[in-house]
Parts: C-alpha cells; structure tokens; sequence
C-alpha cells in the first residue's frame, strides 16, 4: 500500500476546558488533527471523550481554550451559527446515542444529509418542477450509492425507528457521509457490531480516508479497531490527557495502561 | 438435556410487529436453570425481539407472538404481563440503555428495587454491592441519568436490573459502548451471579469472542431463524464461526486495516 | 296535506339546561296543534336536531332538515351565531327565519330583512325596556342624570347587540355607561363584579346567556352587590338562571319577553291536559310553563299562527310553501280575541306585523326572582319606537349598501 | 393478488419518487379525482354539498395546513382557529375595503396575512418546545378571539362584531349555486394538497420532520432551526389562513369571532392526530372522521326509526364517537393513514401472507 | 389601596380553584407522561355524581341529616371515580403503552366524549345543586382602615385551603416515597419501567384513581361555585396556562401558578382592561404565561426540558 500522505493540521484544539456545574468533563486539552489522518480517541466511560467531540463541533462551548478548524476559530459565534457554519465547512458526525429522525425512513434521513447541497428555494420545491425536480434527482443517485454501500437496500423506504440497534447505527454514519465531509467525527460507530461488520466498517473507513482524503477524528473501545486503523491516538482520562501519540507508542505508556488498556492488551 | 431443570423453554415462536412485519420465523432455544446462554448473530438477526418476547416486552412495540411457545419452569407465559415477568425473577437489561433521562443515577438504581419485599436494609445492601460492581456509578450518583456518560447509562442499566435480585437475567448487548476494562468486568460479574447466586443468564451479544468465552451454550440467529447452536466451546471451535464472528478466518487474527474488500455475504443457508 | 317544522335544539353541552326547556315548550306546543287536528286539518311534523348551540352544528341541521317534508316550514335557529349564518342562506331557501326575542336587532326591518322575523322584540326592545323601568323607579328619565349604569355582557355578538341602543340613550339622558364584557361561557367573573364594586353603579344590566347569569348572580353576592339593583335581559331571566343561586337571587329582575313563567294560563292547562295526561309530553311535567318552556311555546305558536294566517289567503286545509308561510308571518293579526281563543289570555299582548315592521310588537314587561319563582313586578312598557326605528333603518341601510339589495317595493309587500 | 408491484420496476429515481409510484395508486388516484370533480358534481345533493361536502373540503384544507406545522414540524399548535379567522377577516378587508378586489387575490392575502400573524406567533417556538409551545399558540388564539370582537375595524365597524360577504365572482362567473362553492374548494383543496406533498417530500419537508424528530441532531448536520420552524409556521399559516376565508366565504357567508373558537383549534388539531400526524392523505382522513362521523352517528336513529329522544341519541353519539376515536388509536396509534398503509401492506402479501 | 388588596385577594382565591384543577393535570402528566384533555370531564363527571347523590340518597333512604348525605354523597362519588379510573386503564390505557404523548392525548379526548355523553345519560344534563354547607356571603375585614372594608369572600377562602391542603399532601407523596420515584419512571419510559417490573397498570389506577379525588373536590368546590351543569367542564381550560406556567410536572408549580394567573389576571382585567375596552383576562394569562416561558421553558418548577445528544 503506498503510503498515505498526511497534511497539515487542519483542526486544533488548545487547552480547552469544560465543565457542567461541579463536573469538569475536560480539563486543559490540546491536540490537534492533520489532514487526512485519522485521529482516534479513546478513554475510559465518562473521560470526556464525547464531550471533546461535542466541542470541536460546535454543540458545546468550551469555558476555555479555543479551537479552531482550518485556522478558524467560532468561540464567538452564536450556538446556531456555530452549528451551521461548521456543517458548511465540511464537518459531520455521528452520535454515541442514537440521533437519527425516527419517523423518516432510511432513504430520507440520508437525503438530509445533502440538503445543505440543495439550493432550490421553497417555491421551486412546491412546485417541484424542472430544476427543483433535477437536483432531488442527482442527489437522491448520491445518496442511493451510501445505501448500497452500508447494504441497507431493502430497508430503503422503511422508517428508522423500525430498525434494529445496528442497523440504525449504520443509517448514522450514512447520514454523516451524505454531507460529503472533509472532517468526520465518529462516536462509537463499532458499537453494537460483531467482529465481520466491524471489519466491513473499517474496510469503508480507511476507503473514505483514502480516496476522498477525509480526516477522521474516531472513538472506540474496541482496541484492535483502534490500534488497526489510527494513526494516532489521544488517550483521555477524568477529563485530562493523559497519552497521546501513535497506538505503538499510546500502548506502550504506562499510564494509559493502569487507566484504560489494563493488563490484558 | 433432561427437563426438570430447563428453565426457559422457547419453542418455534414466529414474531410479527406492525401486523405484517415477520421477524422471527419459528426460534427454539432452551436455557437450563443456572446457565450462561449466548444468543449471537448479526445487525437485525432478531436477537432483541428474541428476548422481548421472552420477557413480553413486544406489546410496547406493536409486535406480538403469533405461533409457538414459551415457558418459564413448564409455566406458559406468553400471557404474563412484564411485571409478572419481573415478579417470577426474569428481568431484562434493555437495548440502548433506556435509563430514566429525569431521575438521578441514584434513584434510577433504587427503581430497580421497586419489586422487592425483603425490606430497606438488603436493597441497601445490593445497591452497596452495585457501586462496588461500578464504581463509576457511585462517583456520579447524584446526577440527572440524562446527563451522563454512555458508558455510565450502560452500567446503571445493568445495575438496576441487578438491583432487583433477579434469577435470571436477559442481558441485550451489555457490553455496548463500555471501556475493554468495563467490559471484562461486566462478564465477570456475570460468571460471578452465575456462579455464586445461581443468577440465569441469556444474553445478546455482538462480542462474539467474550460472550463465547463465558457462556456456556451458544444460539446464532440469522433472519430470525436459529442456523447454529452448541456448547460454547465447540462453537468456538467451528470454522464458520471462526471467520464470521471470531475474525479470525484461517486461524489467527486478522488486522482490521488488512481486510480486503468488504461485502462478504453471510452464508448461512436459512 | 301536511306541514314539516324543524326543530333545532340544544339538550346536551353547556346550555343543555336553558335548551332543553325551550325545546320541550315548542314541541309540546306543536303536538297540541296537532291533537286538535292540525292547522286547518294541516297536521304538522316535526323533526329535532341536535345543535349543541355550535353554529356549524346549526347549519349542518338546517342544510339536512331544510328539505324535509315537502320543505321546511319555518325554521328557528335558536342562536345567534346561527342566526346571522343562516340569514345569508335562507333567501335563496326561501325559508322564513323566526327568531322570537333574540338575533340581529335591524332584521326588525322587513324592507331588507324579508326572511327575518325577529317577532315579539328584539335586543334593543330588552334595552329599552329595561332602561325605561329604571328611569320610572328613579322618577323621570332626567333622574338618570349623572347615575352610573353598568353593563355586564357576554362578550359576543349577542352581548353587543344593546350597546347602540344604550349608548344612545345615555347621550340622551346623561347617565354612564360601563360596559364589562365577560369571556364566554363566563364562569369566572371575579374581577368583574370587583370592578362593579369599585365603581358603584347605580344599575346593572346583566346580558348573558347559560352559566354566566348564575356565575354573575353569585358573583354579585358574593361581593355584595344588591340584586335588587340587577337588570337582566330576557335570556338571563328563567329558572335555571337563578334555580341554584337560590335566595342569593332574591330581588334580582329581568325584563320579560311578555311572557313570564306561566303556569296557570290556558294553553299550559290545555296542553297538560291533551299532551301531557295522554303521556305525549316532552319534558318533567312540573316544568311545564316555566319562562324559557313559554318562550319555546310561544315561538312556536307564532310560527304555527303564520302558517294559518297564510292558508287564510292561500288555501286553508293546504300545505304551505315557504313564501306563502313568509306572507303569513308579515301578515300576522294576533288580536285580543285570537289571544284569548289560544289560551293566551294575560300571557302575551296583540301582535300584528306587516311588510316592513317583521317584529310586530315592542311591548314588555319585567318580571323578579323571590327566591322560589318569578313575579311580576311592572307594568307593561312599550319601547320607544322613536329611538329604535331610526338605528333600525340606519344599520338595515348599512346591510343592504353592503350586501347591493335594494329595498322591497310595495308590490313586492303584496307577494 | 391484485394489489402487487411485482413486474414494476423502476428505472430512474424519478420513477421511484412519484407521489403514488405503484401503477394500482395512480389508478386509484386518478379515479378518486374523477369521481370528485366529474361524479359528485352530477349525482350529489344539495345538502350534501352545503352541509359535509364543502365544510370538509374546506377543514380538510386547514387541517392541511396544521399538519404541516404539527405533523411535519413537530410544533403543536392550539392556536389555528386564531390563524382561520386572520384569513377569514383579512380576505374580509380587502374584498369590502377595495373596490373590484378579486376573490381569489383576496383569499391568498388573507392567507397572507395569517402568514404573518402565524410567524409572529412562531417566534417563541425558537426558545419553547413540545406542550410548552401550546401556550404560544393558545396566546394567539384568545388574543385574535379578543382582536376581532373589540377592534372595530376588522369588522368594518360592524357593531356586533359580524361580519358577512356576498356576491362571490370569479371574473364574472359568479359562485353561488352548492356545485359551483364545492367545484371551488375542491380546486383549491387539489392544489394545495399537491404543493403541500412537494412540498413535504423536499429538501425543506425533511428538514421540517428532521426539527420534529430530533433537534440537536438536525442542528449538527447544518438545518437552521429558524428557518425550519419559521417556514413551517409560514406555510402552515398561509394554507390555515386560506381556509379560514374560504370558510367565512364559503361556507358561512357571515360569521362572528366564535366561528373560529378555539373548540375550532382542538377540533382541527384532533382531525390530523386521529387522521395521521404528517400524512397528507391523514388530513382527510381525520377531517371525514371529526366531521362527518358525527354527523352519520346523528341520523342512524332516524335511519333506522328508532324512537330514540334526541336528548339520549345526542349523548349516545358523543359515547360511540369517544370509543370510536379510542378504538381506532388502539388499531393504529399513529393515525388512520397508517392504518391505510398497513392495511396496503397486507393487500400486497395476499393471498400469502409473509 | 383597599381596592387593590381585595382585587390582589380575589386574585389569590380564584388562583387557588385553578391550582385545584390543575394539579389534576399535574398528577397525571407526572405519573404517566399523558397530559389528560379529559381532566374537565372528568370535573364534571364526578361533580354531577356527587350532586345527583346527594339528592337520590334522601330520597331513596330516607336519610335526612345533610351531613351525613354529603359524606355519603362524596363516598360514593369517590367508588364512581374509582371505577372510572380503573375503565380507563383497562381498556384504554393498557393497550397504549409505550406510545408518544400525543397518541395518549388524543385518547384522552376520545375519553372526554365517552365521560360527557355517559355523564349526561346516567345523571342528567339540568342544573344541579351542590350544598356542602359553604357560606355564600361576604365578610368585610378592617372596616375601620378601608372605607367599606376590606371583602373577603369565606366560600373561596375555604376552598383555597382545602386546594393548599390537597397540593401539600400530594407534593409530600412525589417527592418522599418509593412510589413517588416509580410514578416518575414511568413517566420518563414505559417501557423501561415495565422492563423493571412496575406494574404499570396498578400504577395507573392508583393514580387516575388520586386524579380523579382531585377532580371530585375540584367538582364540589367548583360545583358549589357555579352550581353543576356541562359548563364545569370548561373550567379547565383556565387551568391550562396555570399548569404550564407551573410547569408541567411540578405539583408545587401547579399552585404557584394558579396564584400568579389568579392575581395577573384580576390585575389586568381592572387595571389594564378600561383601556383596551375589557375583556382581556382571558389572552393576558396566557401572555403572562409565554413572557415567562420565554425565560424559562420549562415553566417555573418543571423539569429542566433535556436536550442531549
Ligand atoms: N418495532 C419494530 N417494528 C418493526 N420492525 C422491527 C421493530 N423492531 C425490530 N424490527 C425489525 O426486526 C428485525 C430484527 O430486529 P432486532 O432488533 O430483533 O435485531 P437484533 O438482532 O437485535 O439486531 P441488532 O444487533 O442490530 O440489535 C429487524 O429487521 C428490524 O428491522
Ligand atoms: N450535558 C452534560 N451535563 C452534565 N454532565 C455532562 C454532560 N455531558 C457530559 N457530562 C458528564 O461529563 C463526563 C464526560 O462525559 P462524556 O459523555 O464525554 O464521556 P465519554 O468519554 O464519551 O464516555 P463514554 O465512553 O461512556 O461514552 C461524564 O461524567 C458525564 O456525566
Ligand atoms: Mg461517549
Ligand atoms: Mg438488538
């Protein structure tokens, strides 16, 4: 395999801070992500992992610290903006407890994924017509080519609160890649998978990191997963940082291993 | 295996939700009174609809048991409501966490307890023996189910349904979204119950290789229909089940980042 | 041949209990009509139809009766929500609208109103009355002068309907007018009648309809407020009005619509006698005669009069069609004598209408609660036609600019 | 066996994402129009026309409207009634106020109107969610209820607060006879009903249903929640304020403030829960259920003669009514569409099931 | 300032009576996540029972003492309660688990029609009286300090204790028992509390069985008010914005509330009012109400509303 080319830093956290009330979820991280790198987070249940996530997409607001995407930073943007603005450049995720919209089918919830490439105005779309009937077109063909993909063809027109727990996990990460990311954010996306789906989902993984450079930013507790396919690996504790660096190097460290890997690994 | 001492008896039920939605097309399985049974098989096998129709929790979905049985110690029970269910010692850990967003840890906990009589000093006690199980929990006791971790909703879910005694437990997917130590814990908890209390374990799980290494006996579901089943050990053994849920085809462990092309058809002649 | 009235009620929902009564008073009435042997030989029918006092309600029945029987004779949509939906419908149905003592006070104008019949008085007759027999308690209407007169409304429509006519005589006498309008179905009133205690009106005029008459009797006591100081209109003056308020109404008077509660008059003696004694009545017999059954009685026996009136000239022993039935109504000639055949002696005075005056008399009386039944207590009052007919004309013109009628002609009187 | 799609491939996404993509649906469709525009006008009667035909086209219509609102977007909303009668008095204004306004121009500023009015009361939805909301709107409704009584020139400084119109026209051809209103609403009802599904099973239809299902989520993936909720409120307010004037227009030719009571909200708000919440096939469904139901159950004592009072048949009929909306949510929790569709389902399987 | 103190006191008094009601929604949204349209027919249901018992008991038994009649009365109209809350679980509740809100809603609605219709056939729909005995006429307090003192009425000063009392007990129940907490689990997830073995229909029981006491002296306060007839059941459409503006699942907040309405309302209606032409009590409570929820979407003491991913 040629060896993959990682950029620049594209996305940069520094020493941020956050805490809900007396629970400090994160205390003075920084790292950052370079382009087309894919970047795993890992930690034991409540470290702040999701949180940290939560962050950088702009769902929470740090108390401190800064983070900035590309050079840009959105401390001082408005939560809606912040949320948009980060849509708009390319960032997506999926979420640890299931967000999807429950009452649309598979084919739907996949099609919101694209409706920030959508630009026909609400008259065009109630008429839908000429253009507006176009453009539903091009994008429904985008958007059928993530359904094949995650093999949720037969469950098409079904609406996603019929699924089973994987399956709709599944329509999450398809969602996230209708929006054509160039930063994706994974939370868990393994869970609830056995060991060939997991294999499958890593294969698309590394398929999405090569061919159209997306960076990925990903947390598991499956730790083949992560010593598999990261490149490196920022390691979370109570909130802090306590390992970061290449899986061959997080593995060695000691303190990841009395806090998370334990003995076994 | 001889009858007296099967304790669930599942025999060739068919599941249809919605009225036309046929999921399960005639599942047996048999647990025996203190045994750990895995029920293994892919994304939408019908492993979690298997156990809600144990512990009749379809009505809430819209789904119901159109053909077969099932009984508990020689009792049908297709009948019983899930109270009742809970009242003879069966309980289920639900899928997808489904804490009490408004109650605290704490109290998420105590509602465990709400079935028992044996009086205020032994629900102490067991919940004493929860946070020894979870630490974690204890740390953040206090706090709104909502507001917690998911790791933190899985193991107080798992913690209130072991709050209220039970004899046996339905586990589906414990093992979801908790850390590799967690995890390890919670299987050793379960071999714990087993062993020492006698705690009846069916459990669901997607972690082929530990739930295999626990139990002792072992279904595999695929579209809702059984297509394997054996004692753990042999299972681990077989070839199939080697590639398709050890991931280890070929003997050893493959890395993730070698596997090649994706899509590989499950198959199981259903 | 055979006559079809329709009859739209309301006996269940929240004004089941001032419905119910007026129902069984038409009904009855009708069976009596047809114990005797119908109008002329003419037997009526009759069908109910549950209005639940909504007015989509209203027209679905009227739509649904209107066609019945050869045609519907008359109809009375008992409210007026109804009342104004069905104006808009009934001329192109041809069907007279009767709506005894309630509806839209300029439909008084048959020029322009040719299917209204807002026989025996309209809101601004209630008004007037009312404001009459005060001025005679203080002594002369330039007594009224810097008194405060306060009018607690039922903030619709039908509660509206006096305001015109009060303001314009409060210009003319010089006394105040507050108005308090109450949220339907006004079941609370507290900051109403604390208003009413802060201000001290010398009188009040209570304008409502169903629980709100109660709900402002108790309020009043509540508060203190002198019953005898209360003035209510003729739908806030009948037992269930004030059944439950009990003493608490003592004193309390409302203006009648001619009729009071009558239980000794013929027609309730006769009807007890031929309907009820024969197990064809309607209702309780005890409430046979109280004022809403008389208003339902009453109504119908107008109804019934202008349907004989007009077999006088189109045929006696005919059935009707609805022009015919109209001419009848804007012909009526209730004398004396008529009144007295009918059983109606004392109960109500003369009526007489014509093309142009569709209400055919404007004279009341009022009548007080003492605490077990209604009483008169005033003589008979006639409103002051030369206040009325001009704010009649004035807003039937306005309807009839609006609407692009023109006004009947003469020949027109005569169809 | 006559209900299959087998043999109908589609070819193109287009084929795929017709309104009704199964050949038996476009027949049925095609047929139920037929009957509607063609049959009815020629076979049905006059009470048929005045008393249900037209009052549910017409509530059909709001109930339209509010599902857009409830059933797509996911905000309840207690307030229609208020948004009818902003419709209903607006399209009142400018058909009596100018000379020579057309009826049709008046009704759609008068849904105009309501638009503005809806997003107005919109603005809260921002900040409050679920029941919380009902409050907003019920502020709307009981503060037009007041508007329209008290604000004399709304009414055209009509003193007791009525108002009628007459004299329907459309460029001459006027509107007056049961067919030729019923024609009218129907057409507008069509219409709408077509733009609403486009609209609905569009970009802007997801992003409404992705507000409704999941805020936050929605939020993340880049749908502004103002212009979600605010076009739905718009939306749904111009199809509600459109029927409010066709049913001061239409339906009752004079109206007071009480025809668009807030008994007209729940009713409306009713119709589309029993009916479906985000179907647009539910708002019929649950406009011929409130409707009509009633009104059926009414006249089955005279159907049959049974010498029932009216007093015991009225009370009957709110019994049997209550268990029948109680029964049909048992079935089919989500609506009597969704029961249509399963029932669809079934027919598809038979003669074997699964 | 006399004025004023009678209209902020007749404020109180009237917000009280809607606590009352109130807290029937309150009770039952709590327990079961259901926001109950049938809460006022149930007002009046219970109401029309306990009225027409009072009157057939003397005349079928012959009892005369009118205290022993009402205590019957009241008895009675309780088991009448109770059945109705035991129907409603069997055949409407039970089969509706674990469905959204507004499913639940609107069955409730469906339950409203059947209580309106069966609650006119089986007692009729006239006006009936309830007489437990309350005083109909004001008191005037501090004559010396007020010209024409200071009007309380006894009949509402009464009611609002009984309201306080009941609000107080209940609000003790939810917040200290074991029942208390399991209520409030079954209000967040059916399913999850079925799955731990709540019995949720016993639940259910208990508890509309409690909302229906609450809709019982609702009834008679609210009977004895304004005499029994279908129109009770409007009344709790004024308590809508109280419970809301309370918040949904406080019974704390149910009170608060009714107080805060009662008194913005009377306010308004005298200060305000004269200005804009009367009339304006009815929308001002439910401005006031959003104006607040502005602020605070959840009502003063509801549960924060959770918004997670
Ligand atoms: N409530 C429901 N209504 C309709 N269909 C359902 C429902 N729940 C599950 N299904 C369908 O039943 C099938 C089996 O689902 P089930 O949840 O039992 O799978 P599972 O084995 O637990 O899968 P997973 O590992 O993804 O949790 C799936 O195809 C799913 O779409
Ligand atoms: N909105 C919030 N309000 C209060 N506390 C919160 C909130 N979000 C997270 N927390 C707390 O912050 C800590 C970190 O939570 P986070 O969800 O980030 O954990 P995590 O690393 O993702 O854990 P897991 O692996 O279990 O998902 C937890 O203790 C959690 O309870
Ligand atoms: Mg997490
Ligand atoms: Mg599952």
């Amino acid at each position: 395999m040629a060896e993959k080319k990682i950029g620049e830093v594209i996305l940069e956290v520094k020493n941020i801070s956050l805490a809900f009330g007396g629970v400090k979820a994160l205390t003075d991280i920084s790292f950052d992500v370079r382009e087309h790198e894919i970047r795993a987070i890992i930690g034991p249940n409540g470290a702040g992992k999701s949180s940290m996530l939560n962050c950088i997409n702009g769902v929470y607001q740090p108390q401190q610290g800064a983070i900035s995407l590309r050079g840009r930073s959105f401390e001082r943007m408005n939560s809606r903006l912040r949320l948009r603005t980060m849509a708009e450049m390319g960032v997506a995720r999926t979420f640890q407890n299931l967000a999807l919209f429950k009452g649309m089918s598979v084919l739907d919830n996949i099609m919101t994924g694209r409706n920030l490439h959508m630009k026909r105005n609400l008259l065009w779309q109630a008429l839908r017509w000429g253009p507006a009937e176009r453009e539903e077109n091009e994008q429904r063909e985008k958007v059928e080519r993530i359904i094949d993909f995650l093999e949720i063809q037969a469950f098409r027109k079904t609406p996603v609160g019929r699924l089973s727990y994987g399956l709709q996990k599944r329509v999450d990460l398809g969602r996230a890649l209708a929006m054509e990311p160039q930063v994706l954010l994974l939370d868990e996306p393994m869970a609830g998978m056995n060991v060939e789906e997991k294999q499958d989902m890593c294969r698309f993984i590394l398929d999405v990191n090569d061919e159209f450079g997306c960076t990925i930013v990903l947390i598991e507790h499956d730790m083949g997963v992560v010593m598999d396919i990261s490149d490196r690996v920022v390691v979370l504790d109570y909130g802090k940082k306590i390992g970061d660096g290449t899986p061959a190097e997080v593995r060695r460290n000691d303190d990841v291993i009395s806090a998370y890997l334990g003995t076994s690994h | 295996m001889s009858n007296e001492n099967i304790l669930l008896n599942v025999n060739g039920i068919e599941v249809i939700y919605n009225h036309v939605i046929l999921v399960l097309k005639g599942v047996s399985l048999q647990v025996k009174e203190g045994a750990v049974v895995a029920l293994l098989g892919g994304n939408g096998a019908g492993k979690t609809t298997t156990l809600r129709a144990v512990s009749n929790l379809l009505a809430g979905e819209r789904g119901a048991v159109t053909k077969g049985s099932i009984e508990l110690r020689g009792e049908r029970i297709e009948k019983l409501s899930t109270a009742e269910m809970v009242g003879r010692g069966v309980i289920q850990v639900m899928e997808g966490r489904h804490c009490f967003a408004h109650l605290s840890i704490e109290e998420n906990l105590m509602t465990g307890a709400y079935t028992r009589k044996d009086g205020k000093a032994a629900v102490a006690a067991t919940l004493e023996k929860v946070y020894n199980y979870f630490p974690r929990l204890k740390t953040r006791s206090k706090s709104q189910a909502a507001y917690t971790s998911g790791g933190e909703q899985q193991m107080c879910a798992i913690g209130r349904a072991l709050m209220a005694n039970p004899k046996m437990v339905l586990l589906d997917e414990p093992s979801m979204g908790l850390a590799p130590q967690i995890v390890e814990e919670v299987f050793e908890i379960v071999k714990d119950l087993n062993q020492r209390e006698g705690v009846t374990f069916l459990l669901a799980e997607q972690n082929t290789n530990m739930a295999l290494r626990y139990a002792d006996y072992g279904y595999i579901l695929e579209n809702g229909r059984v297509v394997m089943d054996g004692a753990a050990a042999a299972l681990r053994e077989n070839e199939d089940v080697k590639e398709f849920y050890l991931g280890m085809g070929g003997g050893d462990r493959k890395s993730f980042k070698d596997v090649k092309s994706y899509k590989r058809r499950k198959r199981w002649l259903a | 041949a055979e006559q079809f009235f329709p009859v739209l009620v309301f006996r269940t929902g929240a004004y089941a209990p001032n419905g119910t009564p007026w129902a069984n008073g038409y009904v009855d009435y009708l069976k009596l009509v047809n114990a005797r042997g119908g109008m002329n030989g003419v037997k009526i029918t009759f069908e109910e139809c549950e209005t639940g006092y909504a007015t989509d309600r209203s027209v679905e029945c009227y739509e649904r009766l209107k066609g019945k029987g050869g045609g519907a004779t008359l109809v009375q949509p008992l409210s007026t929500g109804a009342t104004f939906a069905l104006t808009e419908k009934a001329p192109g149905d041809k069907i007279p609208l009767v709506t005894a003592g309630y509806g839209r006070s300029e439909s008084a104008d048959g020029g322009v109103f040719k299917w209204n019949f807002p026989l025996l008085g309209t809101y601004w007759v209630a008004a007037d009355v009312l404001l009459q027999h005060i001025a005679k308690k203080e002594g002369g209407w330039d007594k009224l002068k810097g008194k405060k007169i306060a009018l607690v409304y039922h903030d619709s429509p039908y509660g509206k309907e006096p305001i015109p006519l009060l303001q314009e005589r409060s210009k003319l006498h010089g006394f105040e007018l507050q108005l308090l309008p109450v949220t339907a179905p006004g079941v609370e009133q507290k900051a109403t009648w604390l208003q009413v205690r802060q201000s001290k009106p010398d009188y009040t005029l209570l304008w409502g309809w169903g629980v709100m008459n109660s709900t402002a009797l108790k309020e009043a006591q509540a508060t203190g407020y002198p019953r005898e100081k209360m003035y209510g209109v003729w739908w806030a003056g009948a037992e269930p009005d004030v059944k439950d308020v009990g003493d608490g109404a003592k004193g309390y008077s409302a203006v009648t619509i001619q009729h009071g509660a009558e239980p000794n008059a013929k027609v309730v003696q006769d009807i007890l006698k031929e309907v009820h004694a024969k197990g064809q009545g309607t209702g309780p017999k005890d409430e046979v005669g109280q004022v809403l059954y008389m208003r339902g009685l009453l109504s119908a026996m107008l109804g019934v009069e202008g349907v004989k009136r007009a077999q006088e000239r189109f045929g006696k022993g005919k059935h009707m069609d609805g022009d015919q039935v109209r001419w009848g109504l804007e012909n009526l000639a209730l004398d004396q004598k008529k009144l007295d055949a009918l059983g109606l002696a004392g109960v109500m005075r003369p009526v007489s209408t014509s093309c142009v005056d569709h209400m055919g008399s404007s004279w009341a009386r009022v009548h007080s609660w003492d605490g077990k039944q209604w009483n008169f207590t005033s003589d008979w009052y006639q409103a002051d036609d030369s206040i009325i007919k001009p704010m009649v004309k004035a807003t039937a013109e306005r309807y009839a600019t609006e609407k692009k009628l023109t006004r009947r002609t003469p020949e027109d009187c005569q169809s | 066996m006559f209900y299959r799609e087998n043999g109908q491939f589609k070819t193109s996404y287009r084929a795929d994402s017709q309104i009704f993509p199964i050949r038996q649906d476009q027949i049925a469709i095609a047929l139920l129009l037929l009957i509607a525009f063609v049959l009815v006008p020629l076979f049905a009667s006059e009470y048929l026309f005045r008393a249900i035909l037209i009052p549910f086209l017409i509530l059909s219509l709001a109930a339209l409207g509010l599902n857009v609102l409830v059933g797509y977007c996911g905000q309840i909303s207690l307030g229609t009634g208020a948004f009818m009668a902003v419709g209903a008095y607006a399209a009142y204004n400018f058909h009596v106020r100018i000379e020579g306004m057309p009826l049709i121009a008046s009704l759609l500023l008068g849904g105009l109107c309501a638009t503005v009015v809806g997003v107005l009361f919109g603005i809260p939805s921002l900040r409050i969610k679920g029941l919380y909301l009902a409050v907003a709107t019920l502020a709307a409704q009981f503060f037009c209820d007041w508007a329209f009584l008290r604000i004399k020139w709304f009414t055209h400084d009509s003193p007791s607060g009525n108002v009628s119109v007459s004299g329907l026209q459309i460029m001459a051809y006027s509107i007056e006879s049961p067919v030729q209103k019923y024609l009218f609403c129907l057409s507008f009802v069509a219409l709408f009903a077509l733009l609403t599904k486009n609209l609905v099973r569009s970009a802007i239809g997801r992003e409404w249903m992705a507000m409704r299902d999941m805020d936050v989520a929605a939020a993340v993936i880049g749908i502004r929640p103002v212009y979600a909720k605010l076009s739905a409120f718009a939306v749904s307010s111009f199809i509600v304020g459109v029927a409010g004037g066709l049913w001061g227009f239409v339906h009752l030719s004079s109206w007071e403030p009480a025809a668009f009571s807030i008994d007209r909200s729940f009713q409306l708000l009713f119709m589309v829960i029993i009916g479906g919440l985000g179907s647009v096939m539910g708002s019929f469904f649950g406009a011929a259920f409130i409707i009509i139901l009633p009104i059926v159950l009414a006249q089955i004592p005279h159907w049959f003669g049974l010498p029932i009072q009216t007093e015991t048949a009225s009370h009957l009929e709110f019994m049997i009514f209550g268990a029948l909306i109680v029964f049909f949510l048992i079935v089919e929790p989500h609506g009597i569409a969704r029961l249509w569709s399963t029932a669809k389902e079934k027919l598809r399987l038979w003669p074997f099931p699964h | 300032m006399g004025p004023f103190l009678e209209i902020l006191f007749g404020g109180l008094m009237t917000g009280m009576l809607y606590s009352l009601i109130a807290l029937g929604f309150v009770l039952i949204y709590k327990a079961s996540g259901v926001f109950n349209f049938a809460q006022g027919a149930m007002v009046l249901f219970a109401a029309l029972a306990m009225a027409r018992f009072a009157e057939w008991i003397p005349k079928y038994s012959g009892i005369a003492n009118p205290i022993v009649v009402n205590v019957l009365a009241f008895a009675g109209a309780f088991v009448v309660m109770i059945g109705v809350a035991w129907s409603i679980e069997r055949l409407v509740l039970s089969r509706l688990v674990n469905q959204e809100g507004i499913t639940l809603l609107m069955a409730t609605l469906g339950v409203t029609y059947f209580l309106e219709g069966l609650g006119q056939t089986l007692f009729g729909s006239d006006i009936y009286k309830i007489d437990v005995g309350m005083p109909k006429d004001p008191i005037f307090l501090l004559e010396k300090t007020f010209e024409g003192g200071l009007l309380v009425n006894k009949e509402d000063l009464y009611a609002a204790l009984i309201a306080a009392a009941m609000v107080a007990l209940l609000a003790l129940f939810f917040q200290k028992t074991a029942t208390g907490r399991a209520l409030r689990a079954v209000a967040d997830d059916h399913q999850a509390a079925q799955s731990i073995g709540i019995p949720l229909s016993t639940i259910w029981v208990i508890v509309w069985s409690v909302a229906g006491f609450v809709a019982l002296v609702a009834g008679v306060i609210w009977g004895s008010k304004l005499g029994v007839q279908f129109s009770l059941s409007l009344v709790a459409l004024k308590a809508l914005p109280v419970v809301i503006l309370g918040g949904l699942t406080s019974v704390p907040g149910a009170i608060i509330g009714g107080l805060v309405i009662g008194v913005g309302e009377k306010l308004s209606e005298v200060y305000v009012g004269p200005l804009l032409g009367g009339g304006i009590e009815i929308w001002f409570a439910y401005v006031l109400a959003l104006l607040f929820l502005l602020f605070r979407p959840q009502g003063m003491f509801g549960e924060k509303i959770i918004d997670r991913v």
